[in-house]
Order: C-alpha cells, then sequence, then structure tokens
C-alpha cells in the first residue's frame, strides 16, 4: 500500500505533474524574462504564465462554426497528454526516472511528435485560411527537423548501447568523459529542438506578422490555455530530455543531482533564449534547406563515427 | 468554487492580452500604443501582451475616428473576441471623432460604434497615459465587477 | 566588407542583461515625468479675459468654449473645456492677446466615465 | 473563410485590415500557390476620413492643425508644405531663423521616422530584438522632439508665417548631444545590417523593384533612391533653407529591400549632419511674419521631402480666410503603384517585409472610400462616376456630354 502511495505520489506531486506543470510555468518566466531583459527592457512579473493561464481559462472558449468541433476540442488534451506521459520516463530526481523500461527512448521519441502533430490537426480542421497555412507550415517544418532530431538523440545510444533513457544517463554518468565524442550532435540536437519548439529565428509556422498565429487562430478561451499550457510543458519536457542524454553529469547523491538537473535545464533554456533573441525567422523553405544540408550530415557522420568508436571503447 | 472565480479574476486582471486596431487614426495614436510596448515604457511589466488574433485578445485597444469602411471590420474584431471582453478608446479621434468629427467619411469615436471601457484623450496620446489607462481599468474591474463586453447596437 | 554570421548581437544581449533595463519607472502611480513644456491641458485665468472669443474663433476642433454668465458690463466668464475634443495643439494660448490662456504639463486624464472629459477650467 | 481555399490549391489570404504586421488599416488579398505569391491585390481607403474636405469648411489656421494630422508620422513635413503653400499665395517671406528650426525639426523627424521604420522592419522579419532595440533608440528623438515642439508626434512647431517655439542654449546642446549618440547606434546599426547572416537572407532580393520599374510605376523617395534613381526634393528643388545647406543625395544599386535599408540607415547620418550644421550656422532673427487671414486669391504647388519621399500639397484660395481647395498627395500615395509588381512572385513570407520597406501609412493615402456597411452602393470607376455625373446634370436639364475628357 505505501508503495502504491508512494508511486501514486511520484506520478503526480513530484516529480510527476505537479512539479512538471509548476517547473514549466516557471521556466516561461524565465524564458520571457531573460527575453525581456536582453533587450533592454523589465518584463513581466514572476506569476505572469500562471496569471495568463488562470484568465484563459475562465474566458469563454469559441468553437468556430467551420470547424470540425471534436477534433478542435481533443487537440490541446492530446497535445497535453503526449507530454506529460512523455515526461515520466525522463530522469529528473537523480538519474532514476519514475518509470523506465529498456525501450522507452522509443516511447518517448514518439510522445515528442505528437504535439507538432496535434498542433497540426488542431490548425487543419479550425478550417480558416491563416490556421491552414500555419498548418501546412509545420508539417514542412516537421519534416525539416525530425530526421536530425532523431538521429542526434539516437547517436549518444549507439556507444551506451541501450534503448533506455535510465540506462543510458546512468552510462554516461558512469564515463563523463564519451559525452564530449557526442559534442556535435548536441549543438545539431539543441538546434533542432528549437525547431521543434517553433520558436524564433524557427517560428515560421506561427510567424506573427504573416499569418497571425499560425495553427492555433482560432482557439480562444480553456482550449487555447492547455495549448499553452502543453506548449510550456513541451519546452520543459525537450530541455529535461537534452540534459539526460548530453549533460548527464551525475554525483549520486540525490538531492545535489536535482539541483545539478535544475542548473543544467536553466543552462540549456539560456541557450534556448540566446537563439531566439538575436536572429531574425528563418524562412520555412530557408529552414528546410538548412536542416537538411547541414544538420543532417553532421550527425550522420556521428553515427558512423560512433558506430566506429563503439569497437574501439 | 468562489476560489476558482477569485483565481480567475485575479488572473484576468494580471494578463490583459491586447489587440491594437487602428480605426482611420492618424497613425500618431497607433504609434504610441507600439511605442508602450517597447523598452522606455515596457507594458509588459504589467501582463501585456500583444496578439495578433482577436480570439486570444482580451482588450481592444481602438484609435481612431472610425471611418465608415473600417466600421464593419470594427465590429467584427470586438465580436471575434472572447468575453470578458473590454475597449480601450485611445486618442483624442477615438473619444470623440476629434479633429476628424466633422468630416464627412467618419462615424465619430469609438463610442458610436462598441461600447468603450475606458477612455484616453490626447493628441496623440503619451504612452505613460496608456500605462495609466490601464491601471484605470484594471482597478474599475475590482469595483463593480464589471463582466465587460455590454450590449451595443451596431 | 566585414565578415558575416549568425547572432551578431549575441554579445551585446548577454550585457543588456546585466545592465538596468531603460524602462521608466512609470507604472500607472504616481505622477508621470513629462518634458518641460510639454503641451498638456491648458488653463484659464479670467482677470484679464475680456469675452473676445479670438481662442475659440481659432480652435481646430471647437474644444474650448469661455461662457459669459454674466451681463456684458458685470463680467461672470468661465471656461469649459472638453478634454475628448481637445487635441492639445494650443493654437488658443497663440491666439488669445490678453494671455488669459496657458498650457500645463497635465496629461493623464484617462477615464471610464465619458462625461468626465468636459471640465471647467 | 474556408471558401478562400478553392479546389486548384491556390489560397487567397487577406492580410488586413487588421493583421499584426499592419498598424493601420490597409488590405491585401494575396493570392497563394503553397508558399509561393501569384497575385496580390491592394486595397485602400480604410483610413479615408475626408480632411481635405473638412478644409475646405474651417479657416487656414484651423487647417493648419488637420494637415499637421494626415499623418502623425510626418506631421511636420505635411505641415511645412501647406505654410509654405499659404505664405507663397499671401507673398510672404519667413524669417531665415524659423527655416532653419523648421529644417531642424524636419530632420529630427526623419531620424525618428527612420528609425521608427527600421524597427518596424526588423519586427517584420521576426527580429525582435533589432525592433526594441532601434526603438529604444528613437525614444531620444523623441525626447528632443518634445522638448522642442511640446509634444511627441503632432509636434505644432509650424504656424503660418513661421514657427511658434524658439531654440536656445540648452536645446541646442541637448540637440547635439543626441545626434552625437545618435550617431554611434547608427554605426552598430549599419554593422548589424551589413553583417548578420539571417537578417541579410531575409532582406536581400526581395521585393525587387528595378530602376525602370521604378521610374515607371513613379516610385519616390527611399524606394526610388535604392533603385538608383537621385530624386531627392531637398537638392533637385531646394526650398526653405535647404537652398543654404549641403544635402547629399543617398542612392543605392541594390533595387531591393536591402538596399532600402541601406539608404535609410545612411540618411540617417546625413541627417545627422544637416542637424549639426544647421545648429553650428543658426542665424539670430525674428520666428514670425504677419500674414494676413484673409489669404489672396491663387493657387499654388509646393513640394516637400518628407522621409518617405515627395510630398505635394496643392492649395487654391479664392480671396477668404478659407481654402477654395486643398490637395495632399503623400509620398506612400505614390508608391503603392509598384507594390503588386514587387509582391508577385515572392514567398508569403516576405509580403510583410515588402510591403513595410515602401514605409507605407495609409493615414494619408486613402482616397478612394467603398462603404459596405450600407445597402444600395456601389463602386464605380472614373468613367462610371462620369456617367453618372452627366446623368444627374441632365435630370437638372443641363447637358454635359459635348464635354470630352481624354479616355484612359
Ligand atoms: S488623437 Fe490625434 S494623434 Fe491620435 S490618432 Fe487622432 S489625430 Fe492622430
Ligand atoms: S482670446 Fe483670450 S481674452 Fe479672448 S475670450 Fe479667449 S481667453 Fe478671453
Ligand atoms: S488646445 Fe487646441 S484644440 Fe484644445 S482648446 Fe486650445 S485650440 Fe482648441
Ligand atoms: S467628390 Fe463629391 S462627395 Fe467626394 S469629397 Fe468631393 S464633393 Fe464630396
Ligand atoms: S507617407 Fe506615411 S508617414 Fe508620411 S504622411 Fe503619409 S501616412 Fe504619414
Ligand atoms: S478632376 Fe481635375 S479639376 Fe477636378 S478636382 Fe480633380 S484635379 Fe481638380
Ligand atoms: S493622385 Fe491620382 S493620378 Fe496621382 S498617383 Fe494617385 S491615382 Fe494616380
Ligand atoms: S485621402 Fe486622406 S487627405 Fe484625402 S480626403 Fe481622404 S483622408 Fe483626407
Amino acid at each position: 500500500m505505501i508503495e502504491f502511495l508512494k508511486i501514486l505520489c511520484k506520478l503526480f506531486i513530484f516529480p510527476g505533474f505537479l512539479f512538471l506543470s509548476v517547473y514549466s510555468f516557471l521556466l516561461d518566466f524565465l524564458d520571457r524574462k531573460l527575453y525581456a531583459r536582453m533587450q533592454n527592457r523589465v518584463g513581466p512579473p514572476w506569476y505572469q504564465p500562471l496569471a495568463d493561464f488562470l484568465k484563459l481559462i475562465g474566458k469563454k472558449t469559441i468553437i468556430p462554426a467551420d470547424a470540425n468541433a471534436v477534433i478542435f476540442s481533443v487537440m490541446p488534451l492530446v497535445s497535453l497528454a503526449a507530454v506529460t506521459v512523455g515526461f515520466i520516463y525522463l530522469p529528473v530526481l537523480g538519474k532514476e526516472a519514475i518509470f523506465s523500461f529498456s525501450g522507452d527512448f522509443v516511447i518517448v521519441l514518439y510522445l515528442l511528435a505528437i504535439p507538432p502533430l496535434a498542433a497540426f490537426l488542431a490548425g487543419w480542421y479550425s478550417r480558416a485560411v491563416y490556421s491552414t497555412i500555419g498548418a501546412t507550415r509545420i508539417l514542412t517544418q516537421m519534416f525539416a527537423y525530425e530526421v536530425p532530431l532523431f538521429i542526434s538523440v539516437l547517436a549518444p545510444t549507439l556507444i551506451a548501447g541501450t534503448w533506455s533513457i535510465t540506462e543510458l544517463t546512468g552510462f554516461y554518468a558512469a564515463h563523463p568523459l564519451y559525452i564530449f565524442i557526442n559534442l556535435p550532435v548536441a549543438i545539431t540536437a539543441l538546434i533542432s529542438f528549437q525547431c521543434k519548439l517553433e520558436r524564433a529565428p524557427f517560428d515560421s509556422p506561427e510567424a506573427e506578422t504573416e499569418i497571425v498565429s499560425g495553427a492555433l487562430v482560432e482557439y480562444s478561451g480553456r482550449l487555447l490555455a492547455f495549448f499553452k499550457l502543453a506548449h510550456n510543458c513541451e519546452l520543459l519536457f525537450v530541455i529535461s530530455l537534452f540534459s539526460a542524454i548530453y549533460l548527464p553529469f551525475m554525483t549520486g547523491i540525490i538531492w545535489v543531482d536535482f539541483i545539478l538537473y535544475i542548473v543544467k535545464t536553466l543552462f540549456i533554456l539560456l541557450l534556448l533564449i540566446l537563439m531566439r533573441v538575436t536572429m531574425a525567422r528563418i524562412e520555412i523553405n530557408n529552414t528546410l534547406n538548412f536542416c537538411w544540408k547541414y544538420l543532417a550530415p553532421v550527425t550522420l557522420g556521428q553515427v558512423i563515427l560512433n558506430l566506429l568508436l563503439r569497437g574501439v571503447l | 468554487m468562489s476560489l476558482i472565480k477569485k483565481a480567475i479574476d485575479w488572473g484576468t486582471k494580471k494578463s490583459p492580452w491586447i489587440i491594437h486596431f487602428n480605426a482611420g487614426a492618424c497613425n500618431g495614436c497607433d504609434i504610441e500604443t507600439i511605442d508602450s510596448l517597447t523598452p522606455r515604457y515596457d507594458l509588459e511589466r504589467v501582463g501585456i501582451l500583444k496578439q495578433g488574433s482577436p480570439r486570444h485578445a482580451d482588450v481592444l485597444i481602438c484609435t481612431g475616428a472610425v471611418t465608415l469602411q473600417t466600421r464593419d471590420r470594427l465590429i467584427q474584431i470586438y465580436e471575434q473576441m472572447s468575453d470578458p471582453k473590454f475597449v480601450i478608446a485611445i486618442g483624442t479621434c477615438a473619444c470623440t471623432g476629434g479633429i476628424f468629427e466633422d468630416c464627412y467619411c467618419v462615424t465619430g469615436g469609438i463610442d458610436s460604434v462598441i461600447p468603450v471601457d475606458v477612455y484616453i484623450p490626447g493628441c496623440a496620446v503619451r504612452p505613460e497615459a496608456i500605462i495609466s489607462a490601464v491601471d484605470k481599468l484594471l482597478g474599475s474591474l475590482d469595483n463593480d465587477k464589471k463582466e465587460g463586453g455590454g450590449n451595443y447596437e451596431s | 566588407m566585414k565578415k558575416t554570421g549568425p547572432g551578431r548581437i549575441t554579445f551585446r544581449a548577454i550585457k543588456n542583461l546585466f545592465k538596468k533595463p531603460a524602462t521608466t519607472s512609470y507604472a500607472g502611480k504616481g505622477k508621470p515625468c513629462v518634458e518641460k513644456k510639454y503641451r498638456g491641458r491648458i488653463c484659464y485665468d479670467k482677470t484679464d479675459c475680456i469675452n473676445c472669443g479670438l481662442c475659440m474663433r481659432d480652435c481646430p476642433t471647437g474644444a474650448l468654449k469661455i461662457i459669459n454668465e454674466g451681463t456684458k458690463e458685470d463680467k461672470k466668464l468661465k471656461a469649459v473645456l472638453n478634454v475628448g475634443h481637445c487635441i492639445f495643439c494650443c493654437q488658443c494660448v497663440d491666439s488669445c492677446m490678453k494671455k488669459c490662456l496657458t498650457y500645463s504639463q497635465d496629461i493623464d486624464f484617462a477615464t471610464t466615465n465619458k462625461a468626465d472629459l468636459t471640465v471647467e477650467l | 473563410m474556408s471558401e478562400n481555399i478553392s479546389n486548384n490549391n491556390k489560397i487567397v489570404l487577406p492580410i488586413g485590415p487588421q493583421h499584426p504586421s499592419l498598424d493601420e488599416p490597409g488590405r491585401f488579398d494575396i493570392t497563394l500557390e503553397g508558399e509561393k505569391v501569384v497575385n496580390a491585390v491592394v486595397g485602400v481607403g480604410y483610413n479615408h476620413r475626408g480632411l481635405e474636405k473638412v478644409c475646405e469648411s474651417k479657416n487656414y489656421i484651423q487647417d493648419l492643425y488637420i494637415i499637421e494630422r494626415v499623418c502623425g508620422i510626418c506631421s511636420h513635413s505635411h505641415s511645412t508644405a501647406f505654410c509654405m503653400a499659404v505664405e507663397e499665395l499671401a507673398g510672404v517671406t519667413v524669417p531665415q531663423r524659423a527655416e532653419y528650426i523648421r529644417v531642424v525639426v524636419a530632420e529630427l523627424e526623419r531620424l525618428h521616422s527612420h528609425l521608427l521604420w527600421l524597427g518596424v522592419a526588423c519586427h517584420e522579419i521576426g527580429f525582435d530584438t533589432m525592433f526594441m532595440y532601434t526603438w529604444r533608440d528613437r525614444e531620444k528623438v523623441l525626447d528632443v522632439l518634445a522638448t522642442v515642439g511640446g509634444n511627441r508626434v503632432n509636434y505644432g512647431i509650424n504656424t503660418i508665417g513661421g514657427v511658434r517655439r524658439d531654440f536656445n542654449e540648452t536645446i541646442n546642446s541637448e540637440i547635439l548631444k543626441t545626434v552625437d549618440s545618435l550617431e554611434e547606434d547608427i554605426k552598430r546599426y549599419l554593422e548589424i545590417a551589413m553583417t548578420e547572416t539571417t537578417l541579410i537572407s531575409r532582406l536581400k532580393s526581395k521585393g525587387k523593384l528595378s530602376h525602370e520599374d521604378a521610374l515607371k510605376y513613379g516610385a519616390v523617395g527611399p524606394v526610388a533612391r535604392a533603385a538608383g534613381i537621385a530624386i531627392d526634393i531637398r537638392v533637385t528643388e531646394p526650398y526653405g533653407a535647404y537652398k543654404e545647406i549641403p544635402v547629399n543625395v543617398i542612392t543605392d544599386t541594390n533595387e531591393d529591400v536591402y538596399g532600402r535599408t541601406a539608404v535609410r540607415i545612411l540618411e540617417m547620418q546625413e541627417s545627422i549632419n544637416i542637424i549639426r550644421y544647421c545648429i553650428n550656422n543658426m542665424p539670430e532673427g525674428t520666428l514670425t511674419v504677419k500674414v494676413p487671414r484673409r489669404i489672396p486669391a491663387g493657387e499654388v504647388i509646393v513640394r516637400v521631402e518628407a522621409p518617405r519621399g515627395e510630398d505635394i500639397h496643392y492649395l487654391r484660395s479664392n480671396g477668404t480666410d478659407i481654402p477654395d481647395r486643398v490637395r495632399v498627395r503623400a509620398p506612400t500615395e505614390a508608391n503603392w503603384h509598384g507594390m503588386k509588381h514587387m509582391l508577385k512572385g515572392g514567398n508569403l513570407a516576405d509580403v510583410p517585409i515588402t510591403i513595410a520597406a515602401i514605409d507605407p501609412c495609409y493615414s494619408c493615402t486613402d482616397r478612394a472610400i467603398v462603404i459596405s456597411s450600407e445597402k444600395n452602393t456601389e463602386v464605380m470607376d472614373w468613367r462610371g462616376l462620369r456617367r453618372y455625373g452627366i446623368d444627374w446634370y441632365k435630370k437638372q436639364n443641363i447637358d454635359l456630354t459635348s464635354l470630352k475628357i481624354k479616355e484612359v
């Protein structure tokens, strides 16, 4: 019984859903605050993401007459669910995730692909012009980053020889120097994650000045709130995944590791923000070119290197 | 229940997202509106974000004396916003028509078309006045628990 | 031609993190800081006013009304300004030969009630 | 909105009249094939207020403030043009000091306008940080303008016959200080514009308008100068104090958005030089000259170089204190004609920046109106309108058919 409660506690409170949402709000705040500070502004107060969320919850939800009501209202939840489920496979407290099994890596990668797909469907079935274009752009962008992203995430597993994130982290925590081998893919992964999160400079799927806000134009009220929450959680999810794979430095003491985890996530967030601050939006076809011309070859090179190294190490 | 309601009210007060519409202004007030989002005045301090889609916005920031051609669009945008919603009329022309009141092609002020919650006279309004207006709008929510989005004849 | 590359402002952005933001401290409370000689709401001093109407003639919006409530001999003047019409051009100030009108630096008239916009000066 | 998606894969994307990339109401119907723009229809008129008409019912002094509010960005150019027109009809000469003050304010206005444009352009291509930086620096200019004129937007420095406010030592030194610090900023912008790859890739060879096309469509201002056409009223037909002030025309041969950016940034430097020259060579003297309230009959055309190009004012007087006809041809209006040409063949992503690159502002442009709220209204073209007029007069027993206009 106690065991069961413990698991429930882990699942729903810490480091499960509650932690996920609270920390993702915090990250969102930091994201906006640092962004503002880099632009020489004051930026929002700390409770801003929470206030936004609560306000949206309280607003009336409008479902456009043209839209497919079911898909329109289900997609935000699908998106949110995918991220939360994926999060429980990621190590937060030390190197142990809440759940793990030998193939969880693949599951996580699949779950990772769901939020953009949900946004695509949401946009497509809103049946408005802007959202349709936004949806098409989401799909185009997925086509651009998915391959580099998958390969750069998989390359480290080749050395570790495991398909479980927990074991992978464990392996690299035991051999910290091996991480530097993966530096090239760490960089490509960072870029493709940025691309995946549709943040500037890869934000053409929601380019405000071109297509208003892309796929989510027609969303309002509660449904928009869930999409925003899902997006925040996705940010945290991606950052945690990145830190699990590429920055698995551990001390072995659980609480120190947790603090390390926080430090690592903040550091990655800083990198992502810097990317957002310093560049102009890249056109969708240039994104495509960039991903296939530069990112994909680098990741492939790494795979070959890692395969060779595996024989040596 | 009331706790949730309180939380939502608090959120509404702390996070007014705006959408901006120019209904035939001279640009002056529009630029000052945008200006109030940039570093010197930075409205994000009080939670304001500029949105592109009326569906996402809570506050319609409106400038200009409402020309006949923008009139329909103004109503349309107002209707697309989801409740609760508020309207701020920025600039003398948005309040009453101002200097354009005698023109044959304007209806004269935002409130001749949709209900307005806050008036900010000024030609052009200063960003400080906009900040103070936002403050007053949010303050007025406290007093009479205003729902916003009253009835209007179009 | 200098070398090109992405992210040329990275350094500046990081430097800004440690600088004070350029934002003013005014956030809705207190008095905003306005330049001296900024044209705010006009003020009226009736001591010298002869009710000639020059100010009203040149006012482009008809926002200003000088009203005589008394008789021609015993003037009881007051000025009524519709702030919602006034465009703060201060032409009335220039037009008044008797220098009865001046401008202040008062700029904050935001109100939730339209009737508040008509004020007696 | 779904009817906009037709079956042959073409999408008609309405941009405006409310759209985040447009701060003013205008409408563009962009026909897309995938991401490619195959057609563009420009619709203006949302901002038509009819202020030329209202000018005909108010006196010259009142009109000055109406004309100043044609637009909030080049308010000074418009009021200068109007004042010059009235002064010319009245046959008065403005004191030299007033002319110099007008020039200083005009160049400050150009600085603020170009900074504003740079920010908006960066915002259009999703480079918000630059947008924030430029607008932050623009505040310096606005502070000076507010001190000089008394308002941040409609400075109201002009009056018929001169200027309303004088410069003094403190103002002079404040202007020079601001200008010095802006010079640093401008150097930085130029460096960023020349080295930031993402920026260049978004600007280079977008919205092409070649030298010939620019001439054909009658482009003015930075759009024309970026196509290598050296027109600048300050030089080709100097007015006011520009007759004495050295001005260089900035041109560029890129013929695209990048060229327009470069022209504008370099023009800011030029404005700074002019301001310095004016402050250092400001003549002493009075500020205004008396102008009669009744303006002698006559008509006049005045050309002024506004930040966006040539601004033309036409004024006809009938001897009263109220003008008979006022006509404003603002620069943006001249630049619209090439818009469709510039948009076609580009990507959807280029649409906002291409539109932004002419620095559009609708306030002064909008003249044709379509009133859709009332039933029984129809849009008439020129010929239809003429027909209608003839019929209307026929009913009054006046026959106008003998009049011929050249068919276009
Ligand atoms: S109030 Fe004045 S500055 Fe503002 S839009 Fe109207 S005319 Fe322009
Ligand atoms: S112009 Fe001056 S003196 Fe004449 S009525 Fe106006 S305030 Fe009075
Ligand atoms: S400031 Fe201008 S608009 Fe206001 S009352 Fe005076 S003249 Fe009229
Ligand atoms: S053309 Fe006729 S309707 Fe139009 S402004 Fe002139 S008089 Fe008025
Ligand atoms: S061109 Fe633009 S900035 Fe200039 S007067 Fe016209 S609307 Fe204003
Ligand atoms: S048609 Fe010719 S004469 Fe008539 S108003 Fe126009 S420009 Fe003047
Ligand atoms: S005013 Fe008339 S003739 Fe001149 S450019 Fe515009 S449409 Fe053409
Ligand atoms: S087009 Fe502009 S200037 Fe001409 S009448 Fe209309 S609003 Fe006035």
